[in-house]
């Protein structure tokens, strides 16, 4: 899975492209981890607009790094999920705790 | 009745996890499914032979099975492995269980199969194996 | 080096000779193919499925077995049928020679075979079956 | 396979859709051994644009319409072939017999 890193003042955006399953999470993990070290950030954006397929996973990915960025007071925000993806984050009742949000901009702005 | 069937073997790796997702894809096409139907089956096939991986045989070597059938509209998709096994299979089902949370496992992989599948059933024994076996059936024939 | 192998049993129906190329593609696509080189693997597996089903088995029922493997950039793939067995293969593996025109047949299986993969190797033994063992190295690795 | 027919003055114009293989070849042969018969047409035109593969299956499926069509004086031509199925059209001799054109026109207008 490819990802791309960027920063918006204090927020990391992660945009990804692929498929995030078991076998592509443990890179996933480890590379936006890094990233959040590196940056220092508060906020984070998972950008799901090239993700064409999650599966359980995915929710680990998600929920690991709201665990991270949470606890020193950061925020964490969804972006773009296809249908099937938004059923599996759903299902593992994600959005009680993530927002999802229509476009990146709208994230920032409510963070 | 039409009728087909299909056997695929594979070692533990999980860069078999995606080809999994594909062959039982391409052998459900026969079905004419919609988007939505292929992709719930992927996720669902997704979730089975990854547990074989990480649990049945806990990242060391070993052989994944899958067995698909199609009868008339419906999809039969067993996934086999020869792992440790399931102590308490319906503990195991329960949404939110894992006994791997260091891992970062959500244990939402049986809902997940449940919900995106029509049936499903487990079968496990402790040192022999797991079966996993799920149907659905499609509208759009 | 990098190894991965799997094996995939069909019946020899016709409906399967497209499932069969897609999942050999989809094995074969680790190694980062380009276009041509995956289109020379699946027009050489059609052609070997192909035969297991109307020469093979004669479009009887039977099971088609393939076995693939991956070492380093190296593909093996294995179509293996049990049923009646090449006489003279020497004989059937010239260009142009088929024993079914009446079914249209070009006789250039064995010869795309050839052509599109770097080595072929038929092995066959009357009412036992063939076993057409291919290998490709690609480049792009 | 999906095949399209159209009709040109004594032409038969045959557009394939799909994959080309020996599950296909039979249906596709009928059907287009069925037009032949019913438009009683001379020439014949198999538009390749849309085969996206195409075994040997193929070879015999093309050399069979070649018989029937010369039998009667008529020409057989063929267009767009894809890489891929034009090397496995070359491997066939087909070339020896049959004629490649740039488009349908071109065939029409040589005929
Ligand atoms: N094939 C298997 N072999 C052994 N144990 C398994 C297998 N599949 C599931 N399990 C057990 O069932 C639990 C729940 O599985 P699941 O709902 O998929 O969640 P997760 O994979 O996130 O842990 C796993 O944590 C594991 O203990
Ligand atoms: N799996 C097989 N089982 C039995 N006979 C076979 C098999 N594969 C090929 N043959 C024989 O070899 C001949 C040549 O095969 P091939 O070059 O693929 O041409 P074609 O399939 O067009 O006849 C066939 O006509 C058949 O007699």
């Amino acid at each position: 899975m490819l990802l791309k890193f960027s920063k918006r003042g204090n927020t990391l955006i992660v945009s990804m492209c692929g498929e995030l399953d078991h076998h592509s999470a443990e890179n996933v993990r480890a590379k936006i981890d890094n990233k959040i070290d590196e940056f220092g950030i508060k906020n984070l954006i998972f950008d799901f607009s090239d993700v064409n397929f999650m599966d359980s996973s995915g929710i680990g990915v998600v929920i690991g790094r709201y665990k991270k960025i949470t606890e020193y007071g950061g925020r964490v925000g969804i972006v773009s999920l296809k249908p099937n993806i938004k059923r599996v984050f759903e299902l593992g009742g994600l959005f009680k705790i993530i927002k999802e949000y229509k476009n990146i901009e709208e994230a920032i702005e409510s963070f | 009745m039409y009728h087909n069937e299909m056997k695929i073997e594979f070692p533990s790796k999980s860069q078999n996890e995606a080809f999994a997702r594909v062959v039982v894809a391409a052998f459900a096409s026969q079905l004419d499914p919609t988007i939505e139907e292929l992709s719930d089956v992927k996720t669902a096939v997704s979730e089975a032979v990854t547990n074989a991986i990480i649990h049945g045989y806990e990242n060391s070597s070993g052989t994944v099975t899958i067995k698909c059938s199609i009868d008339g509209n419906k999809l039969t998709v067993e996934v086999i492995d020869f792992g440790k096994g399931i102590e308490d299979v319906e503990l195991a089902r329960q949404p939110l269980y894992t006994s791997r949370p260091e891992l970062e496992r959500s244990g939402m992989g049986f809902t997940v199969m449940e919900t995106f599948m029509d049936t499903l059933e487990v079968e496990s024994q402790i040192g022999k194996g797991t079966r996993v076996i799920m149907t659905k059936s499609f509208k759009s024939v």
